[in-house]
């Protein structure tokens, strides 16, 4: 599984809400390798301030050699991405990390929160590609309010998934807690793929384990390399040793996690 | 040789019995076993690899949160987390063996027995090119600390390793100490072949909404741009009270980095946390010295090594 | 009080016996002697200004370069120029006691005795509301470097100075040591009131082009955020290794930098660097102050001090 | 002499040559108290590297507020300057500094190397407002090529002093140093001010020295707070001690300086 380090010319920067951007970046060898649930590191400002590169998931790809990215202004790293202007370049270096099953068989639930629906959305598109039927499977997305979700939560309702959604503020879909949504859902489904804040998915990870269904889960963690080198991106695994997430993940078994908190 | 437009830049230098075809070594722990990077870098260019720290017993490492940002820097707390020497041999020499670059191995134990002993079994092992010895990694409380901060502790360790081994040993320094050139001169007088300094200076951070540290292990190594400043001061200070070779390391990430270093004595330099943030930097340096040396009208890097002017105003 | 929408929020602190209005100082060297920030910083605001140390004459300073940028940080090798104790009377004293800011003099002597006659002579001046001894500076060559880095040499100023004064005495440590703990009980027990920490880490820089160092001084003192972590770290290892108040210093500009101090353990802290790229960093740390214990349903900032949570996973 | 601190947009960026840039900010107060020959220290990025201000003549004021600045791209500060984009504001302190002597008296002659023009426009400009009699004063130019120097050449020119240039490459004017120019020109002039590189002002102030004209020269050296407070922006005096750049210059009379080297 090479990686490649490619100076990716910004080609669209979509504002989704207030706090949240997509990016376009034409990357065609990172795009030509990528797999669902693998992420990039882009290093974010020129200087040495912010030093480190900021991992980010692979939202899309698309035949002609380029890559979105959809995330969220935390900190520093964050908003100095979200003022890269088009025609300027993104250093990125990728595709890194495992990605998620392909598995076509079965059922499939996949159960997106916040910035967690980002890789959610090229893996549901790739499983289409690849041939599985998807009209009997669910797209759950939770997120703070319409706003931040109605843009992709079409586009997974486009690619023909049942998607349904759930917003903090009720303004789409339920009110309340996506993971609310799981329950009449989960008994006829065979897989739930997850990704968002850590308790979101430890309540999917409980729910399908009572379930008996299975279920990966996509970790973040603090990564100084995403390469395996640094061994910062450590997790405690369900033995009490830990995962390293940029080399072993980010995509775990929700069993292999140790689920604290 | 280096390849510069086929010009004959000579950038080989020797650190006492080993001979590296450039100054620019990845230091340990921030470039793993070398095959993490093989698909971004090309390693046959490296001076040398000095493979991440290895331990008798494998090694777990630390509880997250590991790694955080400061300001033009990082702290980590890894907890030496390593495959041990056993893992080692068997799952990443042979990789190592067939990068065609120099390969340093870097030690550490939680007694001058267990050095000692690590001493013995890499040696002879084929690939293994030196031992660096790393006795000031502040991240284990049981040991490191002290090997690295008392010089009759850090000559006992090299003593023993020296023995334990013909290989060329290298000592690598801490700088969490008052007067760098004390424990310089200490593992010179044990008969290191060279030293390599600096390891990470302690930090360490807060999250002030939570009151938590941000490392687990609380307290972390400072690396990065942020502590080029302590590490060359060190290196110049280092480079003056030893006869031996002088290694310099700590926040090199640039040609000008590297030759702040060289000039101020350091016959090599290592590059740590830049190669996680731009991991051609070490192949970006081994450019910028061929240049360097063609504007400065001089063919051989070792003309720069310790050419620093300090006379006049 | 501090003035928050009229909120009753208590930014109060005590350093032995100086009560301060808030625990926000600025550093010495960092801030004149107040008057040149006069137009921009609304001094009143100020838990106190630390002045440019004194020295019983006048000295000149070091011969320029003085002052280099480095990553997140910058290099001073400053000198110790100053007006001189009978300057600093004559000129400066008057405007300082019109600030309505407590105003703390620091203080240098190539002697012991020096450092004596200058707390004597500091004492019963009005306006002067503390005493900090600065033991640390690495710049000049005589004396600094070794109160600084010996213990007893520490603990014999300390004690000569508070012979000398009845006014509050803060020691000022250099972190150019390998245990700050020890040089810290060093000056608890020879009488320190309080002690602040940390001065600069020695650091160097060069410029490859012309192989000469960046300083005249070729080494000087490393501030700024890049030294942030290395301060917290000795800070928060001195506030639990002595009784006294702690003072934390060292790359502090926002009010989250200021809180992992006090969470650290520091009683109040001092503004450097951050003053000369942002003369308004102490005000708006002040206010972050504020408003981050109404965030955190505190109504003193003495009830966040020392409240680092290390237990636990 | 108060200073002031503004947030002042930058409502104009021109493009002088490839590496030299001229920017409009609108800083009222800085403005109003400025004199010629004062400078400000701008704040380059938003993030703590570079960490210190950059410090800049003042090059042209109006009435309405604005005030301009001319630089050079020499490292980090000044690229981080030269990508800033209108409608973002700059955080500026000044006027910082002496000045020249607005003495209306006599004739005078400027002389600016390379960037070193940028304080004299705004020195010749005030000397005529403030009703001197400039059309038998002289100004003389020296930059690499026509580029660098035409458009503010002009600018002198328009303003009724005689303006002499001298180019690198003989693109503009006197092929060679602008100091030569100075010969002819001297014995009838009562003052020189001088700003730009350090060797350059070194004659003129030779050439003045010997011809017995007063001579006025604008230092350079690096600075940390520009305040008076680091102590940092010390040179040399002709006595052996230190001038304070910042707030005893950063211009001097000829004498006062130790020219070295
Ligand atoms: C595998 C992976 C995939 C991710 N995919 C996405 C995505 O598609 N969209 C998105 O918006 N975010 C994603 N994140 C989170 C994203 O990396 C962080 O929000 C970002 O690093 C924050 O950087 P900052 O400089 O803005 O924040 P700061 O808080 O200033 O960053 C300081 C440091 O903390 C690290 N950090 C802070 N928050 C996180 C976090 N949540 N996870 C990991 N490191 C963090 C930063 O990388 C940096 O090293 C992903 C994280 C991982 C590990
Ligand atoms: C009073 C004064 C007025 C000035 N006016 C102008 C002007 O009108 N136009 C213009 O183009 N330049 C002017 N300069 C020079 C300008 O300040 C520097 O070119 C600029 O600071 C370089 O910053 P940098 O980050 O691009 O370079 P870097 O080399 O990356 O800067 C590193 C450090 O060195 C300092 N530095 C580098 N070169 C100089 C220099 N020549 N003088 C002072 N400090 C320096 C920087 O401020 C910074 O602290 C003036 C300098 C002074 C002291
Ligand atoms: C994540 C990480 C792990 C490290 N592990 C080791 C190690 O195992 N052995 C060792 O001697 N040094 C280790 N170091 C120290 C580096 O080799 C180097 O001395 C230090 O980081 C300073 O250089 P830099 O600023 O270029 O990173 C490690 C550093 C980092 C950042
Ligand atoms: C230019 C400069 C001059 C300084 N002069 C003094 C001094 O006279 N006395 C002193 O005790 N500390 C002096 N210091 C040290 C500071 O007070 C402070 O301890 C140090 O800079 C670390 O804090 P910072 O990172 O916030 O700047 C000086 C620092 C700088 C940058
Ligand atoms: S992020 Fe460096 S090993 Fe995983
Ligand atoms: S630049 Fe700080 S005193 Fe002049």
């Amino acid at each position: 599984m090479p990686e490649f380090q490619e100076k990716a010319p910004l080609l669209d920067r979509e504002v989704i809400a207030d706090d949240i951007f997509r990016l376009t970046l034409h990357a065609p060898k990172i795009a030509a390798a990528a797999r669902p649930g693998q992420f990039v590191m882009l290093r974010v400002g020129a200087g040495m301030d912010p030093l480190l590169r900021r991992p980010f998931s692979i939202h899309q790809i698309d035949a002609s050699g380029n890559m979105k990215i959809l995330f969220k202004v935390i900190g520093r790293g964050t908003a100095a991405l979200a003022g890269v202007s088009p025609g300027s370049s993104i250093d990125c270096i990728g595709p890194l990390g495992n990605g998620f099953s392909l598995e076509k068989k079965g059922r499939l639930c996949l159960v997106g929160g916040g910035m967690g629906i980002a890789p959610l959305y090229f893996l549901a598109s790739r499983l289409l590609q690849n041939g599985k039927r998807v009209d009997r499977d669910f797209v759950l997305l939770g997120a703070r309010n319409h706003q931040e979700l109605h843009i992709v939560a079409d586009e997974f309702y486009e690619l023909g998934y049942r998607v349904q959604t759930a917003t903090d503020d009720g303004s789409l879909g339920h009110h309340g807690f996506v993971t609310e949504l799981l329950d009449p859902i989960l008994p006829a489904m065979e897989r739930v793929c997850t990704c968002g804040p850590l308790a979101m998915m430890k309540i999917c990870a409980d729910k399908a384990g009572a379930a008996d269904v299975a279920c990966q889960v996509s970790l973040e963690t603090h990564m100084a390399c995403g390469l395996g080198a640094c061994l910062g991106c450590a997790v405690r695994n369900a033995d009490g040793g830990y995962l390293h997430v940029c080399r072993q993940g980010p995509v775990f078994d929700a069993g292999e996690v140790k689920w604290t908190g | 040789m280096d390849r510069i437009n086929g010009k004959d830049i000579d950038l080989r230098v020797r650190l006492g019995g080993l001979s590296l075809r450039n100054p620019v070594m990845t230091a340990s722990g921030t470039f793993g076993y070398a095959g993490e990077f093989s698909h971004l870098v090309d390693l046959q260019r490296l001076g040398a690899v000095v493979v991440k720290g290895i331990s008798l017993a494998p090694r777990p490492g630390n509880p997250p949160p590991r790694v955080v940002e400061t300001a033009c820097g990082m702290l980590n707390a890894i907890g030496l987390e390593n495959v041990g020497l056993e893992g080692f041999l068997a799952e990443k020499m042979e990789f190592l063996r067939e990068i065609n670059s120099r390969v340093i191995v870097n030690i550490l134990g939680d007694s001058v027995r267990e050095y000692g002993l690590l001493a013995e079994k890499l040696t002879g092992v084929k690939g293994v090119d030196a031992l660096e010895v790393n006795i000031s990694c502040p991240n284990v409380k049981k040991g490191g600390v002290a090997f690295g901060t008392d010089p009759a502790m850090a000559a006992e360790v090299t003593r023993v390793v020296k023995e334990g081994t013909d290989l060329p040993v290298i000592v690598k320094l801490s700088p969490n100490v008052t007067d760098i050139t004390v424990m310089a001169r200490a593992v010179e007088e044990a008969g290191a072949d060279a030293v390599s300094l600096i390891n990470t200076l302690i930090g360490m951070a807060i999250d002030p909404a939570s009151r938590r540290p941000r490392l687990a292990n609380i307290i972390g190594g400072l690396s990065g741009p942020a502590i080029k400043p302590v590490a060359l001061r060190m290196v110049w200070q280092a480079a003056r009270a030893v006869s031996i070779p002088v290694i310099g390391i700590g926040g090199i990430a640039t040609p000008e980095d590297a030759l702040e270093f060289l000039i101020a004595g350091a016959t090599a330099i290592q590059v740590g946390t830049a190669n996680f943030y731009q991991p051609r930097s070490a192949e970006s340096i081994i450019d910028g010295l061929a240049a360097y040396l063609k504007t400065q009208g001089e063919d051989s890097i070792r003309s720069i090594i310790g050419t620093l002017q300090t006379e006049g105003d």
